[in-house]
């Protein structure tokens, strides 16, 4: 019978391999899955690549991750946030290579790599320092780079609740990356306040169905990024 | 062709038979015709999730006679109903699901099936007929297995699984694995290969009604 | 203040144009605007190119549109369906061009012209005669089609439930095309049962927000298809 | 430069002058900054809708201080609330509401603006500087109208409404009209153009501080 959840968030993350891609969700706070960024630290795999909007703040959540030097590489659209430290300490030491994207290209890519488009043409970036190196093409008079899907080994999200077949309904404004890298990663993990059994979610509402969630572990009172950096909280 | 055409399998003991090789969890797609039997046997203690291409996952059989609701449909525009955990979507959501590797299984009919694994099952080609194509090219470009479920030959006698599919394509080397009546055969890089002969029926039956060279069972 | 109610199916209609390109929702019976294509019907706007999946059955909706000879052409799936007369008869004639897209790409396609892509690339249908004349360029070693985006001049969409804002929720299976033609056409109108005031519906639920939508209608108690057509009805 | 700068507009009148100019039942996007001042002078009578990229359409004012939800915030990463009519909705949905060309407006700040409407707004291309773009490529690209809001010149006088960037450009012939302390400017296809002057600004002392040829008021 199908259940996805899994006991626990180290559980969850245990066979992350050196290399892999992780697509981590959230845009600032709203929506970083701080207590799985931390079960990654804890899970030890270096090398990674990390797609994501931001590059986090203060030393926890995804920071902390950046900090570890673990991270070989970030694919983000805005990695300078209000109590940065670690990404630009790192970026400047020349030990962790950035590839810039611009916020609407980034959602794109990562929704086109999860549904099986290899590659679009978008007007984002045209004439700028971000479309060197690509390749243009004029549709109707107007013109366009061409960007690829992005794919992940990995997704790790947070929702508000899920099913046990994975079908997940976010909060707010969290709800931002979560359903398209749920979509663009072959293990999508999802961290929700609250597990409930199928069918006890509306199918008219469900906004990432579970066919493309993997595994969802319950953290029952999930961390705000910025009570932790208010705190000064550092992890490990 | 032999006059003694063996029977084999029934139209409901090949969807059976199909259903005892799909792995418990998998998101199964199922065309229309006798791909839709297989939802009646899934092995006990098995949870398959089927999905439907018009927008629904968790797809559940068919309501009673007259309570049917006329938004509530599959693929094949039937009444259907929808299990617990199921969920609606939209179109570019769906084939989302499809052309980007999510549905394991995709249970399909066949016109032909080439020994390359080449599917021809939209169209005769003939200049009257009403061109229609549906989600079948993107259901076999995109679902990760497809199987074909079929009678081994048309209705005249002509085998089905055929050297090169002479019908309009619907795909180029996606078919894995053929039930028919009469066997279960794979698509191999060597081309078909026995797995399994209906009772009653021999290799020499199955090659016969074949159009292409038959592997034996490995 | 913004209210985009608007009063009758005509009034929504009234300044379609000859030569419009028509989105229509709807699977079959299932999310088909009957009211609307009626209304459209009367409104008597000629050659008009239709996107649909389906060609409609009997003589009424869809198939009744086709019948009076003002759609030039169908842009469309799966155009034979039971109790389909009026599409195979003009369609012999050489009196209704088809173009034939593969369900996937059509929902892709129409989703990109309301995204801003102006073309992507797919695997279905390559090495199929719906790939000839269809540009093709190999990605990781896998063939794909380019294909371009479709836009319209106007959706006409069934849905269950809107708000004055323009919010929409469906009903089941017959959401499919509705929210992708709403972003693809620049006016969408959508008939529902009930128009609410906004705020009665809840945020998280809204499957098409109000920015795609430029017309609700209230069609408290709309026909479905298949019963016209068991009764033998004609329209007009 | 003349050493009696005339004062001008203040931001909130820079702000106010430009929501004059926003039709009712808009759906706009502001960014970060003196844009977001706009939301505060709706004249009467209209409704706009704010849409914020992140994912929330209907966006309303900040919270009282201390009832801010962390998940509830706008692009600038403020707590925000949703007005009656919001919606919430993902990232890949955001960005087809704006490259799709379903906005509106958007109200940007700049480094720089080009007499061509070239924008430049999201680096100042020093070495040291850690490269983040956010969305702003994105909403000048796919956006119907580019208002910019902005200090006619830079904090050591260098004048930011230029005859051609020196500055990363943000998007190439994007701007459609500019808002400063001294001035409204369009861009025409003839260059900048003054539509109105601040109160105790003369057209001298706009084209002054602008680093191209101002045309008259038309």
């Amino acid at each position: 019978m199908i259940n996805k959840q899994v006991a626990s968030v180290a559980e969850a993350l245990a066979d992350v391999r050196d290399g892999a891609t992780i697509m981590i969700g959230g845009f600032g706070e709203a929506g970083s899955p701080i207590e799985l960024i931390h079960a990654l630290i804890d899970q030890g795999a270096r090398d990674l690549v990390v797609v994501s909007n931001n590059a986090g703040s203060g030393e926890v959540g995804l920071a902390a991750l950046i900090k570890t030097g673990r991270v070989a590489k970030v694919v983000c659209s805005y990695p300078r946030t209000a109590n940065s430290t670690v990404f630009p300490e790192l970026y400047h030491a020349g030990k962790l290579e950035l590839e810039l994207v611009p916020q609407g290209t980034l959602a794109e890519r990562i929704r086109a790599g999860g549904a099986g488009i290899p590659a679009f043409y978008t007007p984002s970036a045209v004439g700028t320092p971000l479309a060197e190196g690509k390749e243009t093409r004029t549709f109707d008079g107007r013109e366009y780079l061409m960007e690829l899907g992005l794919k992940a080994d990995f997704a790790l999200i947070k929702g508000r609740a899920a099913d046990t077949h994975g079908n997940v309904l976010y909060n707010k404004t969290a709800r931002n990356f979560g359903p398209i890298m749920a979509m663009a990663a072959k293990t999508a993990v999802v961290q929700v306040e609250k597990v409930v059994a199928a069918g006890e979610l509306d199918p008219e509402t469900i906004v990432t169905p579970g066919v493309f969630v993997q595994r969802v572990v319950e953290v029952a009172h999930p961390a705000h990024e910025s009570e932790l950096v208010a705190q000064g909280a550092v992890y490990p | 062709m032999s006059a003694d055409t063996p029977t084999g399998w029934s139209r409901d003991e090949m969807a059976k038979r199909l259903a005892q090789d799909i792995p418990d969890g998998s998101y199964v797609n199922l065309g229309i015709g006798i791909p839709e039997l297989v939802a009646k046997y899934v092995p006990e203690g098995r949870e398959l999730v089927y999905h439907t291409e018009n927008g629904l996952l968790g797809m559940g059989p068919s309501p009673a006679e007259g309570e049917g609701d006329p938004e509530l449909i599959n693929a094949g525009k039937r009444h259907v109903t929808a299990n617990p955990g199921a969920s609606f979507f939209h179109h570019a959501d769906s084939f989302a699901m499809i052309r980007g590797g999510h549905i394991d299984l995709c249970v399909l009919g066949a016109l032909q099936v080439a020994c390359n694994g080449d599917l021809a099952n939209w169209s005769t080609g003939t200049a009257d007929a009403i061109p229609a194509v549906g989600g079948a090219m993107d259901l076999v470009a995109g679902v990760r297995s497809i199987y074909v479920i079929t009678q081994h030959c048309t209705k005249t006698g002509e085998p089905k699984l055929v050297e090169k599919c002479t019908y309009p394509l619907t795909g180029l080397g996606v078919v894995t694995r053929i039930y028919s009546e009469l066997a279960v055969i794979d698509v191999t890089a060597q081309g078909f290969r026995l797995v399994e002969l209906a009772p009653g029926v021999s290799f020499d039956d199955v090659q016969q009604r074949t159009g292409a060279p038959l592997l034996p069972k490995q």
